[in-house]
């Protein structure tokens, strides 16, 4: 019993990594009807910009080091859509922005080796330490990002639906054209939502940092596992990537407990293709 | 070439109270149309009358929620769409469907896939055969292309050409299976006069050649130059049928239209706003 | 389009310098690169028809791979039987991934699609990874017999290299055929507009799961090549950069263009080689490479030059171009 | 048009920030002065070559080649090779190179991926490499054994699977112990430590899928309860296999995973409180390793390991000093190792003579006792040159030398 409550716990906890992961490129989809695969890349960008530069080389103090990064990480963000999305959208398929983002991916995977070098790292006293509660266990980090993801969607809950920016937002969403026709300008519309996304990224690249420290490769298997959670909440309905996310981190971690556990991966991805044969629309998107 | 076939006053396409619900909304209620055999028959009415639903119930495109459609006597009630084009149904669509990374040609030809019956594995193999397939369905596409006049487009990228050809192109594609009955769905939308006349002229044309056409429109000078025989929907439901005399003298018919003829022009211009969109 | 305007003698011509660049290599290593260009133009010829001109995004390319592959590698290593078969074992394999992938394909569009192929690869690479038993797991297999006639035995590069050549030339052909032929028409129409399609009477269901079928057996017959050819195979080589690198090499030929898919292996597998002398960056400035000629060069590299030419001329002649289309 | 310029200059803006800023932070990890070297031989071999001659004033150079994962998922693994590796060659060079002709390295990134492994292997070939350091993953090792073995090369990876013993291939040898040794020599401190019930926490990868069957062997041999947890590379949450093992209630943990999932282990066996003795694969007393625990993590934690930094080995402490003198950080196992292959490379064939491929191989077979920082050299009938392996323990995040274990 206290076994099963244990996986339940990380199992959710596991979730509301994903289910960030989910927002942060579900903005993008929203804006751009593009997928970034190379967001798992930006996550990383995000860890190693705060703590490999601000905290370790400059030993900024925390607050500091967060505010910088995302303003870094908003600037990443705009070069990125203004380089990237916004030229590869217009094509006449879909297949040069994906290949263009994955491209990204590696670029960016390759610089953070030649910048900051290939040794794996992690910083102490940072969002470090657990809570207990009898035996079951969980740690603060996981605690963290549970809250951080709930505030993040009701904080772009309130944007989109209370700003001119985020309605604008809204506006490109469900149609470019007319958009462009109300005067938006849905190019800029574009590098916002990026860079609010990338800033996302880099909130999750802090959170998992003690919980997956820091490599090249911290988050390659969060950034798959996020497009399944997205999918499986309803793709592109933010509450929809909570509700996927933690669907998704709970039963991989049940599934465990009967199955072998090598199984752990191939469990999202079987969700994943199911739900898109079964229910493309997820469980609270919109038909899709 | 289609040839031309004695005209007798058998019905071609039967719809028998079909109707269609859309959760709650009815857009089309209870309604039954006799086509009979080589005519030109149009469906008329106010918008949200339904008109483009009845084309899409009789093309499969939509499952009915109730009723009957018959073809040449035959059943076509919920089959494929695929196989209600093979018995012999054209069509062409409202907001044209084509493929604009393909030339005129292509675009024709495409249409005819079905007149060449080689298979994939053979047609790898069978060099000869399929070129002389391909001959075929060429030589067929270009006499198409020849009859609605716009053979010397028919290497230009179909992306590269006025709506209106775009337009009229379709109904080519859909003579490619020689069909005994083409659908044109608002065929006239968009399309500025000399345009539209010389849509009027192809139909027509291919009228002689024994086509029947089941025709949308809004544009009434089309529709009374060439329809011989007249429908009307207002809001789902049949509101009066016959000729164009009868029905221009159907004061329901004219109530109808008085209410919406500025609906109309609004209606035209957006066809035409959109048409420089796409 | 493109495909139409070659005519079969430049084929006949490409294969004859083909046969004869050997004599010109003497380094294993370029010949061993040849042959990789060899497997990968049978993979993007497949993939062509998919991705290329029915327009579906494939991100699973690396489980079709992998699964023909290990399907003849096991059967060979099984059964003890000649390659050959293993080959037919590989089609049949084909067949049915194409029957597989193809109904989702119907359900399911655009980047959905994607997604699916990208869990289609992934689930394969766990599960060979992940069944030791029969795959021999992570420790993949070892010692797969290369293909051969009656005694002789293709062992060299070079003999590799002539087999096959023959190889992808009749691919090349029955691509080329394919393509050329009303179902390529009917494949491009398919991407530019269903419903009409559909309303011409094609059945465009099972139009689309011929395309993913005729991909999967060229995808399932080159990984079978592949296993003959390194004699050792293991599930983590088929990842998701190994998909990946199959659409660049798609994207840089032109999408749709079938002599492209030539000039498109070659260079995603030869320019890295030919980039090491870089050290440390030759990753790095590839991708940007590629990057870089997917935004400027979206019909890919070979018609960089003709659409320059086209801009400069329509600039001359102030005709409204719209460029890259819908 | 604007947004493609933006593009472009965005992209090779990129590009050369990289270029330029590649560097300083690259030379403190060490890593610009490796690369810089095949940059130049790599373009062409001969001119390199002549180049080289001409720097020595002797007619031929020696070239060696290196198959490291410089790119692609463990950079740093390919990185430290890397370094281990030059240094050897340097000290050659300096000592007057062998029979007075310099060595030259060339290095060529496979991106642990098998079918580049093969392709750099033949580069490697062509460019008329006397032999060969490398490939490190051991399904690469089996990815090039063909290859090398037509070619005629000797090949020195540290694969670290019991399968590359049974290849039978004269001309790939291993400068690593196989993990018959290591796994079972963790096993075996386990039963010393007086286990009951052991606990394997193995990467379903070659390497510790390898491991693992090892050290189920022994346990069936030894009567010791067994239960074994698997993950995949790449994951990062180990709660449902610890979850397993507590209620399997096993008293002594074997992990053998990647630095990534080890810390990760460590993390969250602390974490969920599963309070046994544990035995790790060489991770845990790698320094990178160390970093990222905390110490309550791993104290006393044992390692089995060829390389313990605290080691009072004369040889390890001068290639220690040496080393940090280089590249001015603390040398780990893959330097050490790699390193060691090198001088087993070059001694071989100083002892040939000659630069023929063959000679040099037969050599390398009759290489007996040469001390080089891991151990001990001495070729076996499975081309094994390492027979002991170390055992540390982490006492406050140092691993402390503890016995060294030789298995015949």
């Amino acid at each position: 019993m206290g076994t099963i409550l244990q996986l339940l716990i990380s199992g959710i906890a596991m979730g509301f990594i994903y289910a960030l992961v989910a927002i942060e490129y579900t903005l993008i989809w929203n804006s751009t009807g593009l997928l970034n695969f190379s967001h798992d890349k930006i996550i990383t960008v995000g860890a190693y910009i705060f703590a490999a530069t601000f905290i370790v080389k400059m030993n900024m103090n925390k607050p500091l080091a967060i505010v910088l990064t995302f303003m870094l990480m908003g600037i990443l963000g705009a070069v990125i859509a203004s380089g990237i999305f916004n030229p590869l959208r217009h094509m006449r398929s879909n297949i040069f922005a994906v290949m263009g983002t994955m491209m990204l991916g590696r670029i960016l995977a390759e610089a953070i080796r030649l910048i900051f070098g290939p040794v794996p790292f992690t910083i102490d006293n940072w969002l470090s330490g657990t809570i207990r509660i009898g035996t079951l266990m969980v740690t603060k980090a996981n605690v963290i990002i549970c809250v951080v993801a709930i505030l993040v969607v009701i904080a772009l809950q309130l944007f989109m639906n209370f700003t001119k920016v985020g309605k604008a937002m809204r506006c490109v969403a469900q149609n470019k054209k007319a958009a462009a026709l109300m005067g938006i300008n849905v190019a800029q519309n574009i590098c916002i939502t990026t860079a609010i996304s990338a800033i996302i990224c880099s909130v999750i690249g802090m959170l998992i940092i003690p919980l997956f420290n820091i490599s090249t490769t911290m988050a390659a298997s969060i950034g798959l596992k996020g497009f399944s959670a997205g999918v499986i909440g309803g793709f592109g309905y933010l509450p929809g990537a909570i509700l996927g996310g933690l669907f998704i981190g709970v039963v991989e971690n049940l599934a465990v407990a009967v199955l072998p556990a090598v199984y752990k991966d191939i469990v999202s991805f079987v969700l994943l293709i199911i739900f898109l044969l079964v229910r493309p629309s997820g469980f609270l998107g919109k038909k899709a | 070439m289609r040839k031309v076939v004695n005209k007798r006053m058998e019905s071609l396409l039967r719809v028998t109270e079909i109707t269609k619900k859309f959760q709650g909304l009815v857009a089309v209620d209870n309604v039954s149309i006799d086509m009979k055999e080589h005519t030109i028959h149009a469906l008329i009415g106010p918008n949200g009358a339904g008109k483009t639903t009845m084309v899409n119930l009789i093309t499969g495109v939509l499952p009915l929620t109730s009723g009957k459609v018959e073809f040449e006597g035959r059943d076509i009630t919920g089959m494929a769409t695929h196989n209600i084009a093979r018995q012999g149904i054209g069509r062409t669509f409202q907001n044209i469907k084509v493929f604009p990374t393909m030339t005129l040609l292509e675009n024709v030809m495409v249409g005819g896939h079905e007149q060449a019956p080689m298979g994939m594995v053979k047609g790898i193999f069978d060099i000869k055969g399929s070129r002389k397939e391909e001959r075929r369905l060429k030589e067929k596409a270009e006499a198409v292309l020849t009859r609605i006049g716009m053979y010397d487009l028919r290497n230009h990228l179909m992306k590269n050409l006025p709506y209106g050809r775009q337009k009229i192109s379709e109904i080519g594609r859909a003579m490619m299976n020689d069909p005994q009955l083409i659908l044109l769905d608002e065929p006239a939308a968009g399309l500025n006069p000399s345009e539209r006349a010389e849509l009027v002229e192809v139909i027509y044309k291919a009228y002689e050649d024994g086509y029947s056409f089941f025709m949308i429109e809004h544009n009434m000078d089309v529709v009374m130059k060439i329809s011989d025989y007249i429908t009307v929907l207002s809001f789902g439901r049949m509101i009066a049928e016959g000729t164009p005399g009868e029905v221009q003298s159907n004061e329901e018919v004219i109530r109808a239209y008085l209410g919406s003829r500025y609906v109309e022009q609004d209606k035209r211009r957006d066809s035409y706003v959109k048409s420089e969109w796409n | 389009m493109k495909i139409k305007l070659k005519p079969l003698h430049y084929a006949i011509a490409t294969l004859a310098l083909a046969a004869f660049l050997p004599f010109f290599i003497t380094n294993d290593y370029y010949m061993m690169l040849l042959n990789r260009v060899l497997i990968n133009i049978i993979v993007v010829l497949g993939l062509n028809f998919i991705t290329g001109l029915t327009g579906q995004m494939n991100l699973g390319t690396a489980g079709i791979f992998a699964l023909g592959a290990y399907s003849s590698a096991l059967f060979t290593k099984y059964t003890n039987l000649s390659p050959w078969l293993g080959l037919v074992t590989a089609i049949i394999m084909g067949v049915l991934i194409g029957r597989g992938l193809g109904y989702p394909s119907l359900r399911v569009k655009g980047v959905y699609l994607s997604l699916t192929t990208i869990g289609f690869g992934e689930v394969v690479r766990l599960l060979i990874a992940n069944t030791p038993k029969l795959t021999g797991g992570t420790q993949g297999v070892r010692n797969i017999r290369p293909y051969h006639i009656g005694s002789y035995q293709f062992q060299t590069q070079k003999e590799m290299y002539y087999l096959f050549l023959v190889f992808t030339a009749i691919a090349f052909f029955c691509a080329w055929r394919i393509a050329c032929s009303k179902w390529g028409r009917i494949f491009k129409s398919l991407r530019d507009n269903a419903e009409a399609v559909e309303m011409s009477g094609v059945d465009i269901a099972s139009c689309k799961i011929k395309a993913f079928t005729v991909a999967s057996i060229f995808g399932t017959v080159a990984g079978a090549m592949y296993a003959h050819y390194m004699g050792y195979i293991n599930p983590s080589t088929f990842n998701l950069d190994l998909s990946t690198n199959y659409v660049i090499m798609l994207m840089v030929g032109g999408l749709g263009s079938v002599t492209g898919t030539i000039f498109g292996s070659a260079v995603v597998t030869i320019l890295p080689e030919m980039l090491r002398f870089l050290g440390n960056y030759y990753q790095i400035v590839f991708c940007s490479i590629i990057l870089l000629g997917a935004i400027f060069f979206p019909d890919g590299w070979v018609s960089a030059v003709t659409v320059l030419f086209k801009k400069v001329y329509q600039r001359a002649a102030k005709g409204h171009y719209a460029e890259g289309g819908e | 048009m604007l947004k493609k310029w933006a593009a472009i200059t965005l992209s090779t803006l990129m590009a050369f920030s990289l270029a330029a800023c590649g560097g300083q932070p690259a030379t403190t990890s060490g890593s610009t002065a490796a690369p810089a070297a095949p940059a130049g031989s790599t373009a062409t071999g001969d001119t390199s070559a002549a180049a080289a001659a001409a720097a020595t004033g002797n007619g031929e150079v020696i070239k060696i080649g290196l198959i490291a994962m410089m790119t692609g998922d463990n950079p740093l693994n390919g990185e430290r090779m890397n370094q281990g590796v030059q240094m050897a060659v340097d000290e050659c060079n300096a000592a007057g190179g062998i029979n007075g002709s310099q060595v030259e390295l060339i290095v060529v990134d496979d991106q642990t991926l098998q079918d580049v492994a093969v392709t750099s292997a033949n580069k490697l070939i062509g460019e008329g490499v006397v032999g060969i350091i490398g490939p490190h993953r051991s399904t690469n090792a089996m990815a090039v054994e063909a290859v090398v073995k037509q070619a005629g090369v000797a090949t020195f990876t540290g694969g670290t699977s019991p399968a590359i013993s049974t290849l039978g291939n004269d001309y790939l040898f291993r400068c690593r112990a196989s993990d018959g040794i290591f796994a079972e020599a963790a096993a075996a401190y386990a039963k010393e430590l007086g286990c009951k019930k052991v606990g394997v926490f193995f990467n379903n990868d070659d390497f510790g899928a390898g491991a693992e069957t090892v050290i189920k062997q022994y346990c069936v041999d030894n009567g010791l309860e067994y239960t074994a947890e698997g993950h995949n590379t790449g994951d990062k949450d180990f709660t449902p296999q610890i979850m397993k093992m507590k209620d399997a209630g096993v008293d002594t943990v074997i992990i053998w995973t990647h630095d990534a999932e080890l810390a990760i282990h460590a993390r969250q066996i602390y974490e969920l409180g599963l309070a046994v003795q544990v035995v790790s694969s060489p991770g845990v007393t790698m320094q990178q390793v160390i970093d990222m625990c905390k110490e309550e993590y791993i104290e006393g934690w044992y390692g089995v390991t060829d390389y313990v930094s605290t080691s009072d080995e004369p040889t390890l402490v001068a290639f220690k000093e040496s080393f940090q003198v280089k590249y001015g950080i603390d040398p780990e196992l893959y330097a050490a190792s790699y390193y060691g292959g090198t001088v087993a490379l070059l001694e071989g064939i100083k002892a040939a003579g000659s630069t023929d491929r063959k000679a040099v191989m037969e050599a390398v077979k009759q290489v007996k006792d040469l001390k080089v920082p891991i151990g001990t050299l001495t070729c076996d009938e499975n081309n094994d040159l390492i027979h002991n392996i170390n055992v540390a323990q982490i006492e406050n995040k140092v691993p402390r030398f503890i016995q060294s274990v030789t298995v015949e």
